[in-house]
């Protein structure tokens, strides 16, 4: 029997041993829980080089995805939250966030309209800070659509178009997009409003060949499978502007939709500190441009300092952002209740 | 009783669930026998020698060898080897390594395992096949192998399961003589199975004849032949034709017999009155009016008519049928062969009729 | 002379029929991969047709990223790992199954053959819910844990199927020459069971290898390569991830080779 | 041996050893697949019954996951969509595998036969995630099909190939196909010559042996490759995430939706539990050749 409990010891003890030894020394790190643009090297390099701190990314994409995540963990195991400012109330409001010291980053560089000092605010206390902002809104195929086509809000439901349609998939800049062509500001959407926009949402589906993540949008505009995408931007032109000329986007001319992230720091974190050490490389003029061109998608940077050259700039259309910034409304910030009966209405929309 | 023999069984009996498998089985056989359990399938000789190896245990009864009680030892520490039927020879293993597991699991040093390998494969004649692999070699020379394998070891009692049931006649007859030398050359009790009785014959001191799980019958070939205990031994040592009848006297150590056939002298011992059996083997019958030995030395059998004559070369077998519906077999001589349908008288060796009671 | 060029006729028809069938299905099986291929080479940024090239800047890339070669010492780790256990396990429970009388055997067997019938994505979702239940934060050792469920049934009966009677008389023989139950299981058992075990080791291995969905769903910030590749797939419209795909079928492509031509091809069938 | 006295037999003893002894090395495997697959599957099952409420576990056990799967007709319709799919795909690899299997086994010289086989299944080894997405390059209007189908004029415009139901079947059947390549082929190569031979000389023709002897000796390679088709296929989240565009979620999709976007596992358990149905339905469907086939 002696030879039995050997074996059994052996194939039971060798592999953990094995893995133990192969798992490297723990450095110093930190864990951020980020949308897509937050994992290139090229962005988190230099940070690491120059403070010794490894930052593990994890990424998400939309707010209820993130939240899931922050769920299945345990307290403690993220530092850095990468958020749509509009969802930073809800987030603060789960006590997910910590507070942060204004002075602590160099905020006069972040113009005043992306500032939005409401959204970052609860009972006076500064809980992240914007870093990254674009647009909700058409992109196109200037072979395949024309500019004046693509402005007009009505060809997203515009039967002639149909097939030549992709939806972006999240469900809050596309549902506020909705409600901005029904004559209502994103904020102000209340469950009442929701029929009516899942009415207009059935035409767009109607006509559109598929809804996708960023990529595969991306992707199916680049190859020409679909003429528009709506919830499109320059995150989803800019970046291959060199390959694809004939990809342009627009607002529409009833107004469209401004995403916005912001940046904080877990209330559960044990390493706060090089948490803020990361938000304030994010807020830096070399973060802030790495940030902008990130091979996931490009993006206006927050801070006007962003060390960008002239042609990304140009791509980003760096100078006409206050036309565009004054043309445009952001996300809706529901409520938890509202936020799911947003959801089930998406579902219904992707399985029609 | 165990004291006499080097291998004993004593009241042996093995149960699975609802089948007796063997039933009672007490024998001993001195060192040095050449033993066959000989018997028809289902008779129980296999499990007798998985339970010698060690590969079941009796649900009652005592194993013995060498006067130590076996009974329950696995079989890495009873004193016994086995050539199994098929050899179950290890086919990732040369044969020397084969030859050599026994002694390498017993942790030999590898010069001695090295000696003690050749020379087994000496004795069984594959000098120079050590580097063999196992795929590489013919029915007769794995037969060596496997039995080479099992001496080297030397155990006190080795164990044949039907090792010569997958060669083909010549080869086996070749096989059966090379057992029986080596057995001869290196005196240890050999136990082996078979169905075969002639094989049985060829090589064994004692024949152990099963049936149902109980022994019908033992003892040394000549004997269980031309005396068989049994009805069952009788039919089974060799084609018998059986005469049933009934004792009218007895003298001593002869009998007469009142059977379909006529009255019939024979030696053996029946009290006047019982019901018996006479067994008559082909070879013991002849036809009547030829023969060297004359028209009175045998017993007559009477007048059959001939059913069918087969031509077997050194001799013919006649089948014919009495009167009274009998069958009788005879091998005659190929100088007269008469036709079918022809009716001829037969008569037997007294000496050679076997009376079996019932 | 009709009848025999009738037959050759219809013998042409079989084998152009055949051939054609053949390659018409090669055609299919081989269409998206070559395409992969054949863009990992694509020079421009966005991989979509038409072919513009080659180069072997995305491959350079590739290699050269931390998070590629991370994910794939991870993946590495998580694939031997989680094959040695499997097997392992599984050369056990065969040989304890298979070698013993014991009540439940039956049993045993229904148990370890059932994540074969299980999606790997409900198997994934039960040991999400199960872990973090148990406040256990996601990791590599959960992939790795996952992984052996998912394998060990897998491997499991490609073993018990090898553990036979004929190999049972060969144990027994083994015994009866003196070995104890250890010398019987390494002298023995292991060397005849060694393609079973290789067979059952390398397959665990490339299926792990490229395991997505358990991996995605169990692990943390040390992604299996199958995780990152499908980040990058998700996070960055980039001829890179073509580059990565056609690494990982080279590296499960030497593998099914290396089975192919050392074990399978050698076993008598 | 004073065993006897006490009722233990030594025969019993050594019985109850053996048994000790199977049971203690079948039980590492048997402990792991309890503790990290019934366990797992146990508490999907119950979560199934429980209820998320914003962010709290409802612990109540109720049918509402099951009741919201039918009101909500997302969730019908991925049933649905996921059957159909399924089903599609189990057809039509098997329809593709068999001739292929039947022309390796019957037509290729048999020293030939495993390397034809090794290379028609070799893909099979291509990163799976991988492998999806290479479709959506060659389905794109200027991929190579629609530049195909162009320039030998059977079409004018590219047609719309990718995003759809149509490219999610064609995406699995690829992967399915070479699986029953493989299971068809090994009950066809198992067959014996003889029976077919043995057929003609009863006066068969090439038709009826094939109906009568091949196909009913090689259903178990059949039904093993469509069960483990339909396991694989039913629960995947990859191909039909990648090709399908979220057009026609099916069930994987809309569990990934509830545990990647809502934090909703008990839902996701109800679903999960609905496509385990679907398996056992499956494999009801195709025991008869599945536990012939072990035999």
């Amino acid at each position: 029997m002696n030879g039995y409990c050997a074996l059994l010891a052996v194939t039971t003890g060798l592999v953990p041993a094995l893995l133990l030894a192969a798992s490297p020394a723990a450095a110093e790190e930190i864990s951020a829980l980020v949308w897509c643009d937050h994992t290139d090297e090229a962005f988190l390099k230099p940070f690491t080089d120059a403070t010794g701190i490894t930052v593990n990314v994890k990424d998400y994409e939309g707010t209820g995805t993130a939240l899931s995540l922050v769920d299945q963990s345990q307290p403690g195991d993220w530092d850095v939250f990468v958020v749509d400012t509009t969802d930073v109330k809800r987030v603060v409001a789960r006590g997910l966030l910590a507070p942060l010291n204004p002075d602590d980053f160099p905020l006069s560089d972040v113009p005043e309209a992306v500032r939005l000092p409401d959204y970052h605010t609860v009972d006076g206390k500064m809980y992240a800070v914007p870093e990254k902002f674009g647009y909700n809104a058409i992109a196109f195929d200037k072979s395949k659509v024309t500019e004046a086509q693509a402005r007009d809000i009505t060809t997203l439901w515009n039967p002639a178009f149909k097939g030549q349609v992709a939806i972006y998939d999240y469900y809050l800049p596309i549902i506020g997009q909705v409600a901005v062509a029904l004559g209502k500001k994103p904020q102000d959407l209340t469950e009442a409003d929701l029929p009516a926009i899942k009415e207009k949402l059935l035409a767009m589906r109607e006509n559109s060949a598929l809804v996708g993540d960023i990529v595969t949008s991306q992707t199916a505009l680049a190859t020409g499978q679909v003429g528009i995408l709506a919830g499109g931007g320059e995150y989803a032109v800019a970046g291959i502007a060199a390959d694809k000329p004939n990809l342009d986007w627009v607002l529409p001319d009833v107004g469209g939709i401004r995403w916005q992230q912001a940046i904080g720091v877990f209330a559960d974190s044990k390493k706060k500190a090089d948490a803020t050490k990361f938000v304030q490389y994010v807020l830096s003029p070399a973060g802030q441009a790495a940030l902008a061109t990130s091979s996931c998608y490009w993006g206006m940077p927050a801070s006007s300092k962003a060390t960008l050259t002239p042609e990304q700039k140009k791509a980003l259309r760096w100078d006409e952002q206050p036309t565009f910034l004054a043309k445009s409304y952001p996300y809706p910030s529901p409520t938890e209740a509202f936020d799911q009966k947003m959801q089930d209405l998406w579902a219904e929309v992707l399985q029609n | 009783m165990s004291a006499t023999g080097d291998l004993s069984l004593d009241s042996v009996s093995k149960v699975y669930g609802e089948t007796v498998a063997v039933d009672g089985v007490s024998f001993s056989v001195p060192r040095g026998s050449y033993v066959v359990l000989l018997g028809p399938s289902g008779s129980g000789k296999t499990t007798v020698l998985s339970m010698l190896g060690g590969f079941a245990f009796p649900s009652a009864g005592t194993v013995r060898i060498n006067g130590q009680d076996v009974t329950h030892l696995p079989p890495a520490r009873r004193p016994t080897a086995t050539v199994f039927q098929d050899y179950a020879l290890f086919p990732h293993l040369t044969v020397a390594g084969n030859v050599g597991f026994g002694l390498s699991v017993r942790r030999l040093a590898r010069a001695e395992i090295r000696s003690k390998v050749l020379a087994a494969l000496d004795l069984v004649g594959l000098s120079g096949f050590g580097d063999r692999a196992i795929a590489a070699t013919s029915g007769g020379q794995r037969q060596r192998i496997a039995l080479a394998r099992a001496m080297v070891v030397e155990p006190e009692v080795l164990l044949l399961d039907e090792p010569l049931g997958a060669l083909d006649l010549n080869l086996r007859r070749q096989m059966q003589e090379e057992l029986r030398r080596i057995q001869r050359v290196e005196e240890r009790t050999f136990v082996h199975v078979t169905h075969d009785q002639e094989e049985a014959m060829a090589i064994a001191d004692v024949i152990v004849i099963m049936n149902r799980g109980r022994i019908e019958d033992i003892g040394a070939p000549e004997r269980v032949y031309a005396a068989p205990r049994t009805r069952f031994s009788a039919t089974f040592m060799g084609e018998s034709t059986l005469i049933e009848g009934r004792v009218t006297a007895s003298t001593g150590a002869r009998v007469q017999v009142e059977s379909p056939l006529g009255l019939l002298e024979l030696p053996g011992k029946a009290a006047a009155g019982a019901k018996v059996t006479v067994a008559v083997r082909p070879e013991n019958v002849t036809l009547a009016d030829v023969g060297a030995d004359g028209a009175g030395g045998g017993v007559p059998l009477g007048e059959v008519s001939v059913e069918d004559c087969i031509f077997q070369g050194s001799f013919v077998r006649l089948a014919g049928r009495t009167a009274a519906g009998l069958g009788l077999k005879a091998r005659i001589d190929p100088s007269r062969v008469p036709a079918a349908g022809e009716r001829v008288a037969l008569r037997a060796d007294p000496a050679r009729l076997i009376l079996l009671e019932d | 002379m009709s009848a025999f060029l009738r037959s050759r006729l219809l013998g042409f028809a079989d084998r152009t029929g055949a051939l054609a069938l053949t390659a018409g299905m090669l055609v299919f099986i081989y269409l998206p991969v070559a395409t992969l291929v054949l863009f990992s080479f694509h020079s421009g940024r966005v991989p979509v047709p038409p072919f513009e090239g080659p180069t072997f800047d995305w491959y350079l890339k590739v290699l050269a990223s931390d998070r590629v070669s991370g994910a794939t010492l991870n993946s590495l780790m998580v694939g031997f790992g989680s094959s040695f256990v499997s097997t392992a396990l599984a050369v056990l429970a065969a040989w304890g199954l298979a070698r013993h009388r014991m009540p439940g055997r039956r049993v045993i067997e229904v148990l370890l053959y059932m994540p074969l019938a299980v999606s790997y994505l409900v198997i994934g979702l039960g040991l999400l819910l199960l872990f973090s239940t148990l406040g256990f934060g996601k990791s590599l050792w959960l992939v790795g844990i996952g992984h052996v469920v998912l394998n060990l049934p897998l491997a499991f009966v490609i073993i018990y199927a090898q553990i036979d009677r004929e190999q049972a008389r060969l144990e027994q023989a083994a015994r009866d020459l003196g070995a104890g139950e250890v010398q019987v299981f390494f002298r023995i058992t292991l060397p005849l069971l060694r393609i079973a075990i290789l067979a059952a080791f390398v397959l665990s291995f490339t299926f792990s290898w490229d395991e997505f969905i358990v991996a995605f769903l169990l692990s943390g910030f040390d992604p299996t390569l199958p995780v990152v590749i499908w980040g990058m797939l998700r996070t960055g419209l980039d001829p890179q991830t073509n580059a990565a795909g056609t690494l990982v079928f080279l590296v499960s492509i030497i593998a099914a080779v290396l089975v192919e031509l050392f074990l399978l091809g050698r076993r008598r069938r | 041996m004073t065993d006897t006295v006490t009722g233990v037999t030594p025969e019993r003893k050594a019985a109850r050893r053996q048994a000790v002894r199977g049971l203690a090395l079948a039980a590492p495997a048997a402990l792991w697949t309890f503790a990290f697959f019934l366990l797992p599957t146990l508490a999907i099952a119950l979560w199934s019954f429980f209820r998320q409420q914003g962010r709290e576990l409802v612990t109540v056990p109720g049918l509402d996951n099951y009741r919201r799967f039918f009101e909500q007709s997302a969730f019908v319709k991925g049933l649905w969509n996921s059957l159909e799919v399924t089903l599609l795909v189990t057809v039509f690899s098997v329809l593709l595998a068999y001739p292929l299997a039947w022309v390796i086994a019957t037509r290729i010289a048999p020293r030939f036969q495993r390397l034809v086989l090794m290379l028609a299944v070799l893909p099979f080894w291509t990163s799976y995630v991988v492998r999806s997405y290479a479709w959506l390059l060659v389905l794109a209007p200027n991929g190579v099909i629609n530049q195909t189908l162009l320039s030998l004029g059977f079409i004018s415009e590219p047609l719309k190939l990718s995003f759809n139901q149509g490219a999610t079947v064609l995406g699995f059947v690829h992967f399915f196909t070479m699986l029953c390549t493989l299971t068809i082929y090994s009950s066809l190569s198992r067959l014996d010559p003889k029976l077919h031979l043995a057929a003609a000389d009863l006066g068969a023709g090439a038709f009826a042996i094939f109906w009568r002897v091949t196909l009913p000796l090689t259903m178990p390679g059949i039904a093993s490759g469509a069960f483990l088709t339909f396991v694989v296929a039913v629960g995947d989240y990859v191909t039909p995430q990648i090709l399908g565009g979220n057009n026609q979620l099916v069930l994987p999709q809309l569990i990934l939706m509830q545990v990647i976007r809502r934090a909703d596992i008990p839902m996701a358990s109800a679903l999960s539990m609905i496509l385990m149905l679907l398996v056992v339905a499956a494999y009801l469907a195709a025991a008869r050749w599945l536990t012939r086939g072990r035999a």
